[in-house]
């Protein structure tokens, strides 16, 4: 009879949610740590030290990735149907990593750079794009909190150089035809993080 | 990508329309017409198969399936409540997910994709299947036809048992969880049909 | 940093979550396949051999209370804390136990004799009363339906009994002073059931 | 009968929620008087007259307390079973004392000296470790109505203590695995604290 | 300031609600018990004795009222402020002094019948007429299943005595020009109720 | 009984309209039409007493007035905000109960009723406004008066004050809860517009 097998494969799926679960908690604590240091960043001018120590993490996260995708290795084809027990790690981590990157470089890491980064390769388990742009949606939302603290403590430039950061990044997502979900949504707050960047500039000049 | 999942929503409603007139056709089965109403109902459905499921499967392989089920779940689920509805009436047995698999492997010409039904939208559709055979199960004894309504009320209450005894493993278990809350309403009723007939 | 210790004790309670959702997810396993062989006597009289089959998991449920008591062992005097994570399958649990009892004798499950076929004792680990209550609001709700089943199935006698028992099981609920709570509107669905089983009696005498 | 029992003791537990809402209903005044004397705070610099009078209250919910334990002894073990009696107004306990804690030493009242000050002992009647974090994420939800009315009586500096003593707090919170409850919502709260505060700081030094 | 005063005056609405909640909670006793003593009349042709045990209570009801309206004369022409308190329990009297009348009699208690039963005068404290009509609500909606239970036992004739008070009493509600409230959700039923007892009245003709 | 009711529903409803009014024209001040202004606004909320309030006045008597209180407490809350409004703005001091029950002893005669107005109602009305308040002091500031919004800011303080002291004693008391939360965001909207005038 069918339904003896179907609970079988049931069973099956279930055990892997079980896996991955386990080894999205060690993700947790991993983000967690690394947002925790992060803060540091607020309250200070930003060191090479804070960002190198942060940056330590990333091995740990390639390894984390690694487990996911050895786990989804055994069911084939099935990445989305699991997607949804990594997806809000996964924003934080794009978050995280494309906030150091910005501030070492002032540019804005790509989806290929922060795939590699994580060790994650296109066609087995890779970096779902969405999930890249919401992480970029979360650096938006953290860069007037940014711009007003360094201000604060002194670092005029940093509006200048958040501002035009943000108006690009604006400008590209504006490009993307958005369908009406959760990603539109957080698209549609990015202006709202402009506005301040650029009311923050303002003051500055004035 | 958003396209594609345009196209899946659209296709997915399309099967739905056409595989819920299959299911209305099927209703009006009587002793008398039993034959051609059947016969009409298999064509139909053969339809919905080739010009819109084939459309849902053209655009889905690999992490496809997965990705987009959302987008096309609510098709397919009414497909399998007609299918199986139609099942039922001509054999009286449950369709089986290998019997579906089966009969769209002819699509992989027209799709060129080796497009499967996977598990949870069989197990969901099959779970609304209950309504339609309350349905049924109370025009037959409105027709006294009783002996149909007890071995309906006989199928259900066995696919009930097989379902109760995975339903919490499916993934998102509270969907499931809902259709089989809804299932037992259905069943009682088909009981107490059986009873008012009986005393 | 007093910190470090609340996340210490925040995982230390995590952990007893945790431990207590792997142990409760077993009890309701052993509970649904329990409620579905429970089906089988909906579609027939009920047969030796069932209720013995369905009783014969009886061991399986003390083993797992078992569990739970030597879980919260660790954690003394907080049983009413984590209770919520068993409440609902020990509803379940009651009825089954209280609905194989009265299929068997006619009679009512007392309470201590469920605590005592579970293995469970006051004062450590017992069996919370307004839980066996509720258990039996379910009984009271199964019954309606059992009667029409064993009505159509030819056992006109069910009707009586059915009808005295769940009476007598009103009038004595009539008597508690309920608090304005999940119990108290449970009890007040008796009412619909009792009044269901008396016109199904009817039915058989008209 | 064993209803007749089962009447007595829900009576008995009825009686003690009675006594427990008796109780909790004076914590109720004595916080909401002392809450509307800590609105003076914001009208003015907060000068040591209001706060010691707010603080001549500690002595009459430290009898409140105690009152709340002793009915408590009378049913062993069962602290978590009646704990949403007294939970809200604990909440607004732990915040009047750590603000006026904060307002006169500027660091945070450890879980400790909360549960001192109001003659709480471990393992018998203690405060919860989530009740008085919920109490601190009412501090932190206070403070920046608090810095607006200071900055606005003239008292810049404020705003620069609040922002060190909230990014603190708010960076040991991020380090505890926090359960998906009240906490966590209350907790996810705080992000905006921090921010309003720190905007105000920006504002004085522009 | 006036608020002190009001203060006063609040504190003492507060003690007059105080009062009345303790006296309702006898009440409530009261009815419980008269509703479980009258659960027997289900079961059996209704005896005098079990009627006048019941009836034994009203007595006791006359007190309680007595002492309700005590505590209101403190608070002249404010009955309706505080009416909420025991108005639930003022249905459940009504149905039950109407049902026993209906049953002892055949017909229906009059307003002023149940008042004075209650030692209730106008002016005074006296009988709501919504309240009483409500309570006959609640008869109308126990009608069906007394009357499904009798001619289980096999008094055939009582079908017909509630199918004419019920239809007499669905036609004096209908005279009634009835808000859209409470009340008139409850006469709606009162139909449902008709036509149950017609179809056991049409059951018995046959 | 349902006909008293319902006239004093639209007697109520005719009070809260006119009283609504007479905020909305007090709203219109500034420091050049302030007199002609007060006037105006305090003769018509004559005119809403002795052409409204009187109306539900005339039905109440004995426990009626706590009986119907559901039907008139919309518009007597609605005439005590306005009222004290016009205190507020004229005198810059709390209207109380009894100045509001003094104004209505005149309405005995057109009435034959002693009608007073219960302490809820005076409580319910005061707690609403300190949202008018509250615009009156973004308007004052935009007009370049920040004293006057410093000193709306220190009157709905000690007015929220006062009610925070006794608001968990007031009958039904969620009502009162609800307008505390509101009271307490207009308070802190009053604060931020004196804290960006200030800094």
């Amino acid at each position: 009879r069918q339904f003896e097998e179907f609970r079988l494969q049931l069973e099956e799926s279930g055990a892997v949610r079980e896996r991955l679960r386990a080894i999205v908690s060690e993700l947790d604590s991993a983000t967690r740590l690394m947002q925790a240091q992060l803060l540091l960043i607020h309250h200070s001018r930003p060191s090479p030290e804070i960002l190198s120590k942060i940056k330590a993490h990333t091995e740990g996260l390639r390894s984390i990735y690694g487990q996911l995708a050895e786990v989804l290795k055994s069911v084939p084809a099935q990445y989305y149907r699991y997607h949804d027990h990594w997806r809000n790690q996964t924003y934080t981590v794009v978050f995280l990593l494309a906030f150091i990157h910005w501030l070492e470089t002032g540019g804005l890491l790509s989806h290929g750079d922060a795939a590699a980064l994580l060790g994650l390769k296109d066609g087995e388990f890779g970096l779902d794009l969405e999930d890249y742009l919401v992480g970029l949606c979360n650096l938006s939302n953290e860069l007037p909190r940014y711009v007003v603290n360094q201000v604060t403590t002194g670092d005029y430039d940093c509006a200048k150089r958040a501002s035009v950061f943000l108006s690009d990044l604006y400008a590209a997502f504006r490009m993307l035809n958005l369908r009406n979900d959760l990603l539109r949504k957080r698209f549609d707050g990015m202006k709202y993080d402009l506005k301040k960047v650029e009311e923050v500039l303002y003051d500055v000049k004035i | 990508m958003y396209e594609k999942r345009e196209r899946l929503v659209k296709a997915s409603r399309d099967v739905t329309m056409y595989s819920k007139k299959v299911i209305f056709q099927v209703h009006r089965l009587n002793s008398k017409n039993k034959e051609s109403v059947l016969e009409q109902a298999e064509r139909d459905l053969a339809n919905v198969k080739m010009d819109h499921v084939t459309r849902v499967a053209k655009e889905l392989q690999g992490s496809e399936f997965w990705k987009f089920r959302r987008a096309y779940t609510p098709g397919m689920q009414e497909y399998v409540e007609a299918a199986a509805f139609l099942e039922f009436c001509k054999n009286g047995r449950l369709l089986t997910l290998d019997d579906l698999n089966e009969s769209f492997a002819e699509l992989k010409d027209a799709s060129s994709n080796d497009f499967q039904l996977n598990l949870l939208d069989y197990l969901l559709g099959v779970g609304d299947l209950t309504g339609e055979l309350m349905r049924l199960a109370i025009s037959s004894v409105t027709d006294g036809e009783v002996d149909s309504a007890k071995s309906i009320c006989n199928f259900v209450r066995s696919l009930y048992m097989s379902l109760s005894l995975i339903s919490q493993e499916v993934d998102d278990s509270w969907e499931m969880k809902q259709k089989m809350e809804v299932m037992l309403q259905s069943l009682m009723k088909i009981e107490n049909t059986c009873y008012t007939v009986h005393v």
